[in-house]
């Protein structure tokens, strides 16, 4: 199948227009030893129909969690999707477009980008918010560099209670010799605050605090948010926005960057991406922010319009004195999330947010009831971490019944509940991995 | 009629339900303390289903998509996005998995993971690819990372510089500087191209290397290619090539084959994936044998038909990015891949620099074209002959486009010349398409001479006209605030 | 700009490709006789794939639905159409099954049969349904040849007539005629109801039934139902009701209480399924006990569990649609009947009852409205103020409705208003959106005072302004023609 | 979950503003001997997530031809649907609008109809089309009250060889009394071309042929055409519009009026529907023609625009005079018909008809291979009668090895061959029912 429309009859009579007589010679100012002289070694075009087909195979040879009840979280939650969401998305000119450079031609994907910004806002009680990040890993590398360089400092601390995969990203983009990542221990499932309390100093850039945690607890903030910004620091939270339902904002924490993965916001699993960072700040920090920014303006008329703002700090106008390189975020993401939470509103997001904490505590206290425990004893969100002997055995006891377990931690499988799960399902995760325990 | 989200708050309206509670439940501060609860209001906009339709619906006829028209965007290759692709994307199997299943539970999808680096990695003639990396810019992160390690690897610390062409995008040389490099210009030549000569005295042992895009942001290819390569390498160099222009040459010419050590592509670009409006892309990055210890982990590897995930990768850089990278934009990607083939991919590309020339010839009677010559996938074109004649810019002209149902082309860029317009038609396009286009730019053209401040003024016909941006920046409203 | 599919023929453009043929295969003139093949050209147009997409989307945008605004078109249910229920028509294992596989390869199909059969029932207060016709017409057609039948089956073979209100749709007496009844028109009264001495006078033996709408088509509820019912039914005949507004009274009464033998409904109406620009629809019709051994056949039974297709019906009036009518139009209305539920189809029809006055009550004040009291889930109203000021007909109000972005209520008829404008909200637009339609109209009525070409030259900001239709009628210009 | 945006306490406060307390005022003038006292028998709500759960529960006790090859035919085929066809389908602006009533505002929807029947046109070699009846076999029934309205007669000669559910509907409609439907015995798979000779007299208003016919097998037109013709009747035809890319159009076999499954054009099999009836004529019976015709035009400023007209024929304007009750019709199945023939075009379609047309001319030499034969021995298009023992058996043994079977005959097996099926499935389908019928 081909999406060129010229044939080579037309073609062949553009060719001549313009003074050509092949193809090739549209080449010819490629060096004859760097050209190809043979077709690339790729398998011969597919049709419609064989694509179709060859793909409903691969995608047969996975399982989806449609079929199966899934518990894994660890940074992507199976939570609900309303179909008004994608739907939306499918309008093509919302999809088929590119970044609104031209505001005349694009008001309706700046203003689903003020939109977004205002929901982030809202959601996080922050004063300002980009119009998204590749994902909370790298909004939060970017949101430690930004702060290094607010602070003109480079220590960045960063409990080992975050989502190792964040970790690592972190310690990928410090090869910059911007920042430097300083782990720290976590003790009980959390941050071990006193710990952290003795470390922040004057050198201290910023403390990186993510609750719900990566063991799904919540993180004391009070007390390292007083140090570090003692120190003149800075604090960066990582949040689950559907937490924000009835936890704490970052506002409230009196944050100042706050990143979060927001593929719960109406994304899709997709085996790990596209989903969204999204990242907010302080109004002090807003022309450090990285990325696109929208704001609201006025066209010439004197009618109420929107365009991309602040670019004095972006790549293509600041090039290599910009702090951040990014260019394409991941605004239809966005989108999806600013589509989920209007369909949610805010009454709903909270009810979610309760449903999920609801069904994580019910689960575990039938947990309780067999006599298992969770590995830590703190106060949790929608995910926990459950004490089991073998990890491993009892995902894959779980997977031949037909349900996609937790996400295995060393003695512990880490389970996470969303609004989706229900009582009946948590009761066959219970009885099955009851049953390997107590073999 | 034009009203924010929230301006279209009824309390009262919205009407989600969860399932009912079938277990007892108590009160949140039991299981919660108060400490970690929430006390500020959270201000949501309450909306009924129909109405959230009706907005983001309303919102759509005030953008403007590739469905809609013909987008020349410079640098964009704004190609059609097939629908087959995104209805694959969309497949329960590949859409609802989880990024942490057990791995025998998607095979299917580590299956499309390892082909599509094996197909990228033919494209390129590289070794090994990453498919992390979220969209171009990511890609040059990840590449320069990679070569920024394999210095260090072999002891070279003292390499602190990164060359970057004065006409490379933006991102070329603000991700040299996230990476630590301080950024060394190398200039262009009367042709457009890198000056060798400037090259040569500025690549050095304290270099790391050059990031270079080929063709070029004209539109041109670099002939000297390898001499570039040698004078890069000769010093220990490494050669970093920026696919976002690979729609010229997919199938006729590979960036290994010229000398490059690591390349990113555009997914969103090249493989047709949709832009969404600003993302997600993805931008995968390939290197040489010599680099591949170096990439992120994981990478998919194949035994005996069963496929798995290697983490086990010492000397990798770690990870750029939350799992396996935008998946599904990969998933769209391949599916093009496979629709094409060959010698469709390599017949995408010989369309693609026809319509550019087309388009460059036929429109050089009126504009002016600084390098005017056989170009790639896109070409340069300036104001300069209505700016003579009536102080008509390029931004004139791009707004004055728009009244003529058109997206406009990329402006202003490269720097390297002065009110550049940046037209890149792609393959897609028609040639009757291109031959409105051209009598629509013929047309302003007239309209510059004849009635120039039809064409200052513009647009016209769009729902808002040009905006106040020198207000927004200096007053930013980045988020709606009530009326008090 | 508009042009037709066919003048964007681009010959070698379509890009469609089949599977490579793996086997070996003759010239079709070996196994297919010459006479029987083809010899006349087939002319389709050639386009691109991206064409066939900007063609359509450009279409589109020159449309007007639900989703993109309010739209009061009296007697046809704009209700908002759920995307959840979008959805769930295309799942696969309900859209990609063939309507003769084995029975219990479909038995989910079947049980949604089943149980729409079952909810409709309940919600009709009748005792069965068919789910086969395709329409409201098209249940009409069902209904009145089972009243049809019935009367043979009694021998009543001098049943030539059927009464039918002068208020009815055309589809009504339409229907009889088809089914080969002499229709007998039922006068209304000054109340805008049956007139019950005009229907006593020709209900007789030789009169096969009436066909009722209830509310009627005023938005009326015939207060006098029982009575009409005894009339009908005392000389043998039988009730007919035309579903079409049954989105007044669902849950809160049900024709088969009123005496109806007979029901339609409009799952594209009460039930929401979208109305797809003119169709699909589909027009489920129930009957009483008495009437069932008529219903066509085949019917979906349910034994242990197991559902089955029952075809051995032998007084059936046989079938009226291939297969078992319009399957997703009916999955789509059962998600709507399992969202909603038993109280929320009762709300619905209060709030749309609720709607329809509140826009009545607060209209009357700029516009005739001849019946006003209490109405049901819509009201006629009239241009006779703004005929008797300016000569401004409901047609020009309709038109500059237009501009003010609304779609027209239905105008003209009933019939026995003059000038009538028949507007229905349905229960899914909020209070901002009718207030905003009250001042709408009336800025309308003061346009028509003030300035009334404003309104007989409207519509001002359509892509097209009125049009010739007695032309195009005289002239009747119905496929495309190339230019000679 | 509900899609009433108004709260309680706004619906009260426009209760009050109307002069009322509660919505029951709102039903006073419905006698209270008639009204509900209680809810309805029916289950309470569901929110979304439980609907999502339960439809796919539902879809999932289906077997799906995504999953099995079909071979089913006989009125519906699984032939490819472009993807493009359901993005489109999805746009909002067509799918929940209504009849174009209104030009102004529906020039979109009007365009796209004329479009349709133009496209229909082209197909069938006709002057004038409609657009749309609900499906073939009432378009069937229509035209054949058409056709005695307007030869002032009315008998019907339908050959057995055509649908067995059209026929059942032909005689459905001939309750009407306006009608007659006298079946004619087919011989050896098509009709019986002399005996139909042998009734065509000047009672009969038309005789109607389906080619292919329901067997699969095509249909001589020539002698019937002019017989009915010389006695002033009227030549009704029913084809498959696939089969139109290569066989002779009901235009160039002089046909007075046609119609046909539309299915087979971009719809899915849906369970049997919403498909769409397509029908066309001569110009001659233009007028007759029920349904919505839509016609170019010219609007007040001189511009091309589109209309619904010749509305004097329809029930709205011409209440009991009217022949046709239609008022809805498929509409959005003709946009999915004509957007499936933009994509493919008439090489396109003329390639899928071929491809159809060898791939079951492979299976039935592959049949005649082992000994298996047809029931018939006349040409075919994409479907043909394969004698069998006990159809019943074999289709239990295809569908135990993951293969859609036939349409059950007496002593044979419809099978239909569209392009999506492969060698590969035809040789697996072949193996098996040799295996059964060799045993
Ligand atoms: C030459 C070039 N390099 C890099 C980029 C950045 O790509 P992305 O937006 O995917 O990050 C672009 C995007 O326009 C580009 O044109
Ligand atoms: C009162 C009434 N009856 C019957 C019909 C016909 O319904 P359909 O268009 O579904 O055939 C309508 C449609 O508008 C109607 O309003």
């Amino acid at each position: 199948m081909a999406y060129t429309p010229n044939s080579q009859r037309v073609a062949e009579e553009m060719l001549h227009s313009i003074g050509l007589e092949s193809m090739d010679e549209l080449f010819a100012d490629i060096p004859r030893e760097v050209k190809l002289d043979q077709l690339l070694n790729l398998a011969p075009g597919l049709g419609e129909i064989e694509l179709r087909q060859y793909m409903q195979t691969l995608a047969g040879r996975n399982l989806n969690v449609d079929q199966y009840p899934c518990f894994l979280g660890a940074g992507a939650y199976d939570h609900f999707v309303p179909a008004v969401v994608d739907q939306i998305l499918q309008r093509s000119e919302f999809y088929t477009s590119y970044t609104p450079y031209q505001p005349e031609i694009s008001q309706g994907i700046l203003q689903a980008i003020f939109e977004y910004q205002t929901l982030i806002c809202q959601l996080t009680g922050m004063e300002v918010s980009n119009a998204s990040m590749y994902d909370a890993g790298t909004a939060l590398a970017e949101a430690c560099l930004m702060a290094c360089e607010a602070s003109k400092r480079k220590q960045i601390l960063v409990p080992e209670t975050i989502h190792p995969e964040y970790q690592k990203i972190m310690d990928t983009y410090s090869i910059s010799g911007k920042m430097n990542c300083q782990a720290v221990p976590g003790r009980n499932g959390v941050t071990d605050v006193e710990q952290i309390l003795a470390l922040i100093d004057k050198e201290t850039a910023a403390v990186v605090l993510q609750t719900p945690n990566f063991f799904g607890n919540l993180e004391e903030i009070e007390r390292i948010e007083q140090a570090i910004h003692q120190q003149k620091g800075l604090l960066i939270m990582v949040v689950d926005p559907i937490s924000l339902g009835i936890l704490k904002s970052p506002g409230e924490y009196r944050a100042d960057i706050v990143v979060g993965e927001g593929q719960a916001l109406g994304n899709g699993l997709n085996f790990g991406g596209p989903y969204l960072g999204f990242m907010a700040s302080s109004k002090k920090y807003m022309r450090k922010l990285p990325g696109r920014i929208v704001g609201q303006t006025l066209d010439f008329k004197g009618r109420r319009a929107f365009v991309l703002t602040l670019q004095a700090r972006e790549q293509h106008i600041r090039r290599e004195q910009a702090s951040s390189n990014i260019c394409s975020n991941q605004a239809l993401n966005a989108l999806a999330a600013s589509i989920y939470l209007s369909m949610v509103g805010a009454q709903g997001l909270r009810m979610i947010a309760e449903r999920c904490h609801q069904l994580a505590v019910y689960a575990s206290n039938e947990f309780a009831k067999i006599g298992l425990s969770l590995q830590y004893d703190q106060p949790f969100f929608k995910e926990f971490a459950l004490k089991v002997k073998e990890p491993g055995r009892v995902n894959r006891l779980l997977l031949d019944n037909g349900i996609i377990g937790g996400y295995e931690l060393e003695d512990a499988l880490l389970l996470a509940f969303t609004e989706k799960r229900s009582r009946m399902e948590i009761d066959r995760l219970v009885a099955l991995i009851g049953g390997v325990e107590h073999e | 009629m034009n009203k924010i989200l929230f301006e279209k708050n009824q309390p009262g309206s919205n009407g989600f339900s969860l399932p009912p509670l079938d277990f007892p439940a108590d009160a949140l501060s039991s299981t919660i303390p108060a400490a970690f609860l929430r006390q500020a209001e959270l201000d949501l906009p309450e909306l009924s289903e129909v109405e959230v339709v009706r907005h983001f619906t309303a919102l759509s006829h005030r953008a403007y998509g590739v469905d809609d028209g013909f987008y020349p965007l410079g640098s964009c290759t704004m190609k059609y996005n097939p629908k087959i692709n995104e209805w694959a994307a969309r497949l329960p199997g590949l859409a609802a998995i989880h990024p942490y299943q057990a791995q025998e539970t998607v095979q299917g999808a580590l299956e499309i993971l390892y082909k599509a680096d094996k197909a990228f990695s033919e494209i390129a003639g590289m070794d090994r690819f990453t498919l992390q990396p979220a969209a171009g810019a990511h890609g040059e992160l990840t590449g320069v990372m990679i070569i920024k390690a394999y210095h260090r690897h072999h002891g070279d610390e003292q390499r602190t510089r990164m060359l970057v062409p004065d006409s490379a995008h933006g991102t070329n040389p603000a991700t040299a500087n996230m990476v630590g490099y301080e950024v060394v210009e190398i200039k262009s030549n009367d042709l457009g191209l890198v000056d060798l000569d400037d090259l040569r005295s500025k690549m050095n042992r304290e270099t790391a290397g050059l990031m270079l895009t080929n063709p070029n942001t004209l539109g041109l290819f670099e002939q000297d290619i390898q001499a570039i390569a040698e004078i890069v390498h000769e010093q220990g160099g490494l050669l970093y090539y920026d696919g976002a222009n690979l729609n010229a040459i997919a199938g006729v010419a590979r960036p290994g084959d010229m000398g490059f050590d690591v390349v990113h592509f555009n997914l969103h670009k090249t493989f047709s994936t949709p832009h969404g409006g600003g993302g997600p892309g993805s931008g995968p990055v390939g290197v040489k044998e010599h680099l591949s210890a170096f990439l992120p982990a994981p990478l998919v590897e194949c035994q005996d038909g069963r496929y798995w995930l290697d983490d086990d990768r010492p000397l990798s850089i770690g990870r750029v990015k939350e799992f396996y990278g935008n998946f599904s934009v990969i998933v769209k990607a391949y599916c093009y891949l496979l629709t094409l083939g060959a010698a469709g991919l390599r017949s995408a590309s010989e369309h693609a620099v026809l319509n550019a020339n087309y388009l460059r010839h036929h429109l050089a009677s009126d504009y002016q074209i600084p390098f005017n010559r056989l170009c790639k996938h896109e070409f340069v074109a300036t104001s300069q002959n209505q700016m003579e004649a009536a102080h008509i810019s390029t931004l004139d002209i791009a707004k004055r486009l728009m009244d003529y149902g058109y997206h406009p082309p990329t402006v202003y860029f490269p720097l390297i010349v002065k009110e550049a317009m940046m037209i890149e038609p792609t393959e897609t396009e028609s040639r009757e398409r291109l031959d409105e286009f051209i009598e629509a730019l013929r047309s302003i053209a007239r309209e510059a001479r004849e009635n120039p401040e039809m064409v200052k003024n513009a647009p016209h016909n769009t729902v808002i006209v040009r905006v106040d941006e020198v207000a927004a920046a200096r007053h930013p409203l980045v988020k709606w605030e009530a009326e008090a």
